[in-house]
């Protein structure tokens, strides 16, 4: 599939100049089309945040709920409907500091969606104050003194968790951002990408040069099945690790749990519903 | 003693068999062709605490809770104290003599002494209390033995065999015990016309759970909060023959974000809560009203602020589920008062939540979701589920501005054309805009729906006399209570008007106002927040009102004498 | 032209330095001695898009927007078309021809050319393009040279030398351009009496933040959202010389979680935050009704629902705000309509929510958040905070049922007592009760202290003849624009009622109605919500409304024509 | 000191005769008063649960929030008055389900307070349904097939957080228990105890017996100053190891890096407050 099939035209998007979300976009059109995946069985469910408006730059289904709630819905439509491809993506204020909560429970759920968290470890839209992943000693008006609170690792916690694939990839290369969403896409329950993302306008000290410098590829030494050593590479801090990270298959996903897909495969939301006669039985047992 | 109905109280400790006493007899009672009542308060425990429920047995329906104890059976020393307020000379106690505490103030004039403690230990254990006390009851109201004995058996159909034979030797002696009272005259109930032997025996809890079904429910994500949970518990078992997808969220935020998503999806969805936890959704409720998604509320009262009464009932959470969530958007709430309301109610706020694209609440609480009554079984002509969803072509919008309001709604994955839903302000496609002319427009075409909705608003139930001068006003679940009472009280000037709808207000409500020289309004609540919708939405002041807000229902009595005092 | 106040907008996208110009402008030019008042409107993105700022300049007090523009200074194409419908023949437009786009709709007929692209570039880059455009307006209103030049060197005082020299050229070149403009008679404004000398100049947010000093904050929790961030980021800045905690929370539940349990251990607590947000909060708002624990909290309005326009302006969650949190409570809601009120409402809103241990709201919004005025220092006098906390002793009961409702609030640590807080219904010290009679005694001493609250209420401002037949009502921001669109209607039979405390309304209100014989109430919404809580808490519906929810505050000129549209 | 001091007469405890909690609660007046911390210089914030009613049933201040808010308020009261010891105390449904953010993000923020989680790995208050640390399979009313999401780890995600101090114990064991909790409250940071719990009521899985049979004591081998041996150890399933699985000291407490007591030991709640002059010269900065 040709990418363009997901362009818009006559868009205005509302990023700054140089910021790393136009590259996780094109890298995102490129998965797709390369997984031959189709605007209309995709749906892409995103928060609130910059990262979060990246549904109204190319042509999909798309959930743009609220802040901090991006895998609910997410993991709700996937069930409901096991047919669509769900993608689950937002900023990392978004995911890892409002949308905590549902980070943790929604890998213990295991939905077969993925979840891309775009970590510019800064809040953007709301112009600049530290986020979950902010680097220790980042200044903003809010943290006067700089960040003291222990940065959030997600990749280290979603292996804890029992994510079944866990990558970080970063926005300055889009051609292997690409084939880490193709991988993570594809893979066979909840997928989190985790992409290093350069804010042009309020994270003065991550910048692309930093995120440059500051990481490296896996290389094929790294056994992404070995859990504690994907767990020991999630902690490395002097480098940033990047690429697949941590991957094991086979794990049941919520959808399969379930019960509702047992007997009938079709999903939910297609199904004809006629309840009289069940209904009847259920009521004449509390006779 | 010839009563046309008799009030058995069963009180003791959490974890003494209260409730299987209670189920038991509900159902053989009803069986026995008796209607049935029951109703219970219990303390936020587990075990130990003292609890109460009230069973009323007549040959005519009887659907409300009453001060009057006309048979107290004991199970426990602290509850003639618990009990002290509603004990009077005409109720007969029947227990051990133990549980009679001495320095007790109730005034005991009637006690019938039944060891059952002694009883139970020369069957096998003290664990069989329960099963006699229950069988007393049975004898004394003459229920046939053969039905006793295959009900227990299949009661314990799970037990060994020797349990089985034991319990049903147990409620055997129980039985005899109480026929040997009934025939002693000393404890006589004359209820004649059993005529409820085709009905069915349901709470507050399975009855908008099938409501749910009944409205093509088939998606609940919820947290679990007493008095609520009852309605998740119910779907629970019947996930598999429904087809229900019901997912325990990690907490009441994600419950109704998975809810939106899965009505996105296409699914009909339904969240259940109580006070706080709903409280940390109004956010979403929010989300609803602005990305035009349905989602049902089943929102059960219990008292707050905060934690308050957990177990407890009240009807305090009218103006939170009216206000709830930032910005104008349109809602319904419905506050069923009796079964077939929750039936109806809830299986209609499937319907119009997915006709208009809203928000639709259920209103009950703690006491209607624990209460059971006998009722005929819900008519299921016409259940057909009709969804309101459209198949999408290529330049679908999802928010077509349309005459009425109302867009039709695509779901992804079936048609041709994309859906998106947006939570900023959108345009017709759905995407973010910031042309304020539109965000006018799309304020009104939100808020239009409310016209609509105005057009399909349930009218209140008058009860008693079109000729009245005094109009009580009640909603949701004191229906029964307030009907008895008017009953009792016998007056041709009085009427009583029960709105299931308590928002939006019908707008037929006004003449029924005028038409009354004086208006009272009965509430479960510190503050009267349903007169304050009346003073709001139509041009009546109620005149005066009855509240009450100590965490348990209206009695009959309570309503009579206090209509009395104000009527006098 | 000779206008007493001239009315001049910046227009560009975000990132071209709009918000350096008028931080330039406003103070030069109010330390020039004229009074100014300068507000913006801007999308929810960081760069791009389309932005504007208008800026009033006068002799006299000015503190509200109009929709006349007497100089315009486009910085981008687009301005003109974003602009249309406020251009008139009278609007000077000043700037590059290239940004006067051809096939605009805007007529304009005054336009001057000066190429800011082509001066800056000589210079040395575009980046001076805002300075030069500063200087323009500060030469046309004739402002001091040594004043400016001062000031840019103080502005850029921690960049490079050449940087400062560069733009103290950029900025005397535009003085001198503007110069020239106003000798050439070409746009002459002779603006009288400077007399804001001795003034300050402040926007809402740091009023506010200032209010909260004064009342004794010392401890703010709050998660980031527009547009309530700018009093965290006030006290962020002011952490160290105030010794104010100020924390980040992970989510607006943990910061109202986290303000209460920072208030029981005795400080004095805020929360600063806005529609979404607050939604989340609403379950700790009926925590602090339950335990009683004072809590300030400031929620600048924002549109709805949900996402809604985050950077845009609206008075849609009064409602909210009144009925949030389950259960039943009391609360107070301030609404400042000036920066004299937000600074003295803010700080009585500590002083009550520690006096009656209820929350306490501030409710402002968007337009008054991001505006600045000219006023005159606050008064100081006065500001000793008393806090309302005693030494306990050792049998202290939290809630110690007094005759007023009001137990003496004891905090851990001080003193020999011992201090409990409990979320569920409880007892005089605190433990978890199912005593149902003291549930009432509970419920009743915190709804008491209502009655208590009733006695502090500040009156409504009325502005205008006392002699009115036709009464204005307004609550919050719209102050000043309602207040100079009185003056501009010049009509003795209209006043103008502003409410600052919207909840507990003030007793005397009804009085104010009666009197009129017509009234029209102005609210930037879509439903009228305070006329709904008129309606509800005194015998008086409002007449008529004025309503607007497009996301921009109300205009004098708009204000106007809607009264002479509603009077004629 | 005589733990009798924080014994309270007449009062009615609502647990089942039975329970863990008992145990847990004469382990932690053990432990108290081992430490000669007097209940007026004690603090005992709870959520809502049966666990979270423990401070009606001894002497201490006591802050009983909301369901799931447990850490928030303990954090604010550890900062506005360092001078009390502050215990966080719940269940783990409250703790690490509705909490669960705050769960997170405490643990960054590193206050110094002892967080202390009765885990009967069920619901109990509400009836027996699943919590997020329910076995896989565990049956109940709501999750009528058995649970299967994965269970939640509290402890190796303290420890991939950030947590100093972690530990496990198990109510059957008081006098154990009450060393750890010793252990725990004495460690300058944040300190997690999670202590398995037996449910009499709910659970008939994890019995008493169970936690006997399936725990064991960390002997002198397990070195809980090495971060990697820790984390392998809190992932052991087969039998649950009990004792200090991870320590270390000299991290920075919230209360040491947020810049309030840089000057003044003063605790926030009582200082004098004038602030007429320091306005007057902040608004004079206005001008
Ligand atoms: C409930 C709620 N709280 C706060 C906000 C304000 N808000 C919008 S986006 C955002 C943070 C954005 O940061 P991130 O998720 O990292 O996205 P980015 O803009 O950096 O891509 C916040 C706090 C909101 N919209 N809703
Ligand atoms: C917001 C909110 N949601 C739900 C509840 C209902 N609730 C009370 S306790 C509880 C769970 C208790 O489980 P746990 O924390 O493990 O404590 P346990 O009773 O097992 O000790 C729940 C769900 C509540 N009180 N508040
Ligand atoms: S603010 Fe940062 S993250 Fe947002 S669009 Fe601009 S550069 Fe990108
Ligand atoms: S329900 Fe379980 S946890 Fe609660 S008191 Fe009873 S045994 Fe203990
Ligand atoms: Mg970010
Ligand atoms: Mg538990």
């Amino acid at each position: 599939m040709d990418p363009k099939i997901y362009d818009m035209c006559d868009i205005d998007i509302a990023w700054c100049p140089g910021c790393g979300n136009f590259s996780i976009l094109r890298s995102l059109k490129g998965a797709l089309a390369e997984l031959e995946i189709p605007p209309e069985e995709l749906v892409v469910v995103t928060g609130i945040g910059q990262a979060a408006k990246i549904p109204h730059y190319f042509k999909t289904h798309f959930f743009n709920g609220l802040h901090g709630r991006t895998l609910p819905p997410a993991t709700a439509i996937k069930v409901v409907n096991p047919e669509l491809t769900v993608i689950a993506e937002s900023g990392d204020g978004d995911m890892y500091g409002e949308g905590g909560n549902h980070f943790l429970h929604a890998i213990r759920r295991n939905p077969d969606i993925t979840n891309i968290v775009h970590n510019n470890m800064v809040y953007g839209l709301t112009k600049g104050q530290a986020s979950p992943t902010s680097q220790l000693g980042f200044r903003t008006p809010v943290q006067v003194k700089g960040v003291f609170l222990e940065p959030f690792n997600p990749l280290s916690l979603a292996i804890t968790l029992g994510a079944p694939f866990v990558a970080r990839a970063f926005a300055g290369d889009e051609e292997r951002t690409k084939d880490i969403l193709k991988m993570a896409i594809s893979h066979k329950g909840y997928a989190l990408v985790d992409i290093l993302q350069h804010c042009v306008s309020f994270n003065k000290v991550n910048t692309f040069q930093w995120f440059k410098e500051n990481t490296y590829y896996l290389d094929d030494s790294h056994d992404p099945e070995d859990r504690n050593e994907a767990f020991q590479a999630s902690l490395q801090q002097d480098k940033l690790p990047l690429g697949v990270i941590y991957k094991c298959t086979g794990k049941k996903t919520f959808e399969e749990n379930i019960g509702i897909y047992d007997q009938d495969q079709t999903p939910l939301s297609l199904r004809k519903m006629d309840r009289k006669d069940a209904l009847k039985i259920l009521i004449q047992t509390k006779s | 003693m010839n009563k046309k109905d008799v009030a058995i109280v069963l009180c003791g400790a959490a974890g003494q068999g209260v409730q299987t006493v209670e189920h038991i007899l509900v159902r053989l009672l009803r069986q026995a062709g008796f209607h049935v009542f029951a109703t219970k308060e219990y303390m936020s425990r587990i075990r130990g605490g003292i609890n109460s429920t009230e069973i009323r047995i007549s040959s005519e329906r009887v659907s409300a809770p009453v001060d009057r104890i006309d048979i107290l059976l004991p199970f426990h020393p602290d509850a003639l104290d618990h009990l002290k307020a509603r004990i009077s000379p005409e109720t007969t106690v029947i227990g051990d003599r133990k549980n009679i505490c001495l320095d007790c103030p109730a005034e005991v004039t009637d006690f019938i002494d039944v060891p059952f403690a002694e009883i139970a230990e020369n069957i096998g254990g003290r664990l069989f209390i329960n099963i006699i006390a229950a069988g007393v009851v049975l004898g004394m109201l003459d229920v046939d033995m053969k039905m006793v004995s295959d009900f227990i058996s299949e009661f314990f159909v799970k037990k060994d065999e020797e349990i089985v034979r034991k319990n049903i030797e147990a409620i055997k002696l129980g039985c005899q015990r109480g026929k040997e009272l009934r025939d002693s005259g000393k404890a006589r109930y004359t209820l004649k016309n059993p005529l409820a032997k085709n009905e069915v025996l349901l709470n507050g809890a399975e009855a908008v759970g099938m409501g749910a079904l009944a409205g093509g429910c088939d998606f609940l994500s919820s947290y679990p909060m007493s008095p609520s949970t009852g309605v998740m518990v119910f779907l629970s078992q019947h996930m598999e023959d429904f087809g229900v997808v019901v997912e325990q969220a990690e907490d009441e935020i994600a419950a109704i974000n998975m809810a939106l998503g899965g009505s996105y999806a296409g699914a009909r969805t339904m969240v259940t809560t109580s006070g706080g936890g709903f409280a940390l959704m109004t956010e979403g409720v929010s989300l609803s009203g602005m990305i035009e998604m349905p989602v049902v509320i089943h929102l059960a009262q219990r008292p707050g602020p905060a934690t308050g009464l957990p177990t407890r009932t009240e009807q305090a959470d009218l103006e939170l589920a009216l206000y709830a969530g930032h910005g104008e958007f349109p809602r319904v709430i419905f506050a069923p008062g009796s079964l077939e309301d929750a039936f109806d109610l809830t299986k209609k706020a499937f319907e119009l939540a997915d006709k208009y694209q809203i928000p639709a609440f259920i209103l009950t609480d703690q006491y209607f979701m624990d209460t059971f009554t006998n009722i005929r079984p819900f008519n299921l002509e016409g259940i057909d589920i009709e969804k309101h969803i459209v198949k999408t072509d290529k330049g679908y919008k999802r928010y077509a501005l349309t005459e009425d309001g109302i867009s039709p709604r695509g779901i992804p994955g079936f048609g041709d054309g994309l859906v998106g839903v947006d939570s900023d302000e959108h345009d017709e496609d759905s995407h973010i805009t910031e042309d304020l002319d539109l965000r006018t427009q799309m304020v009104d075409k939100r808020l239009k729906k409310m016209e609509l909705l105005k057009s399909e608003i349930i009218p209140p139930e008058l009860v008693g006399s079109e000729d009245y001068e005094i109009l009580l006003i009640g909603w949701g679940s004191t229906y029964h209570a307030i009907k008895e009472a008017l009953k009792e009280l016998n007056r041709e000037d009085i009427a009583f008007l029960h709105f299931k709808q308590v928002y939006p207000l019908y707008p037929g409500s006004q003449e029924y106002f005028d038409r009354a020289k004086q208006t009272i309004i009965v509430e479960n609540n510190a503050t009267s927040q349903f007169g304050k919708i009346i003073k709001l939405y139509t041009d009546h002041s109620v005149g005066g009102n009855l509240l009450k807000y100590n965490g348990l229902a209206f009695t009959v009595e309570e309503i009579v004498k206090g209509l009395k005092d104000k009527l006098s």
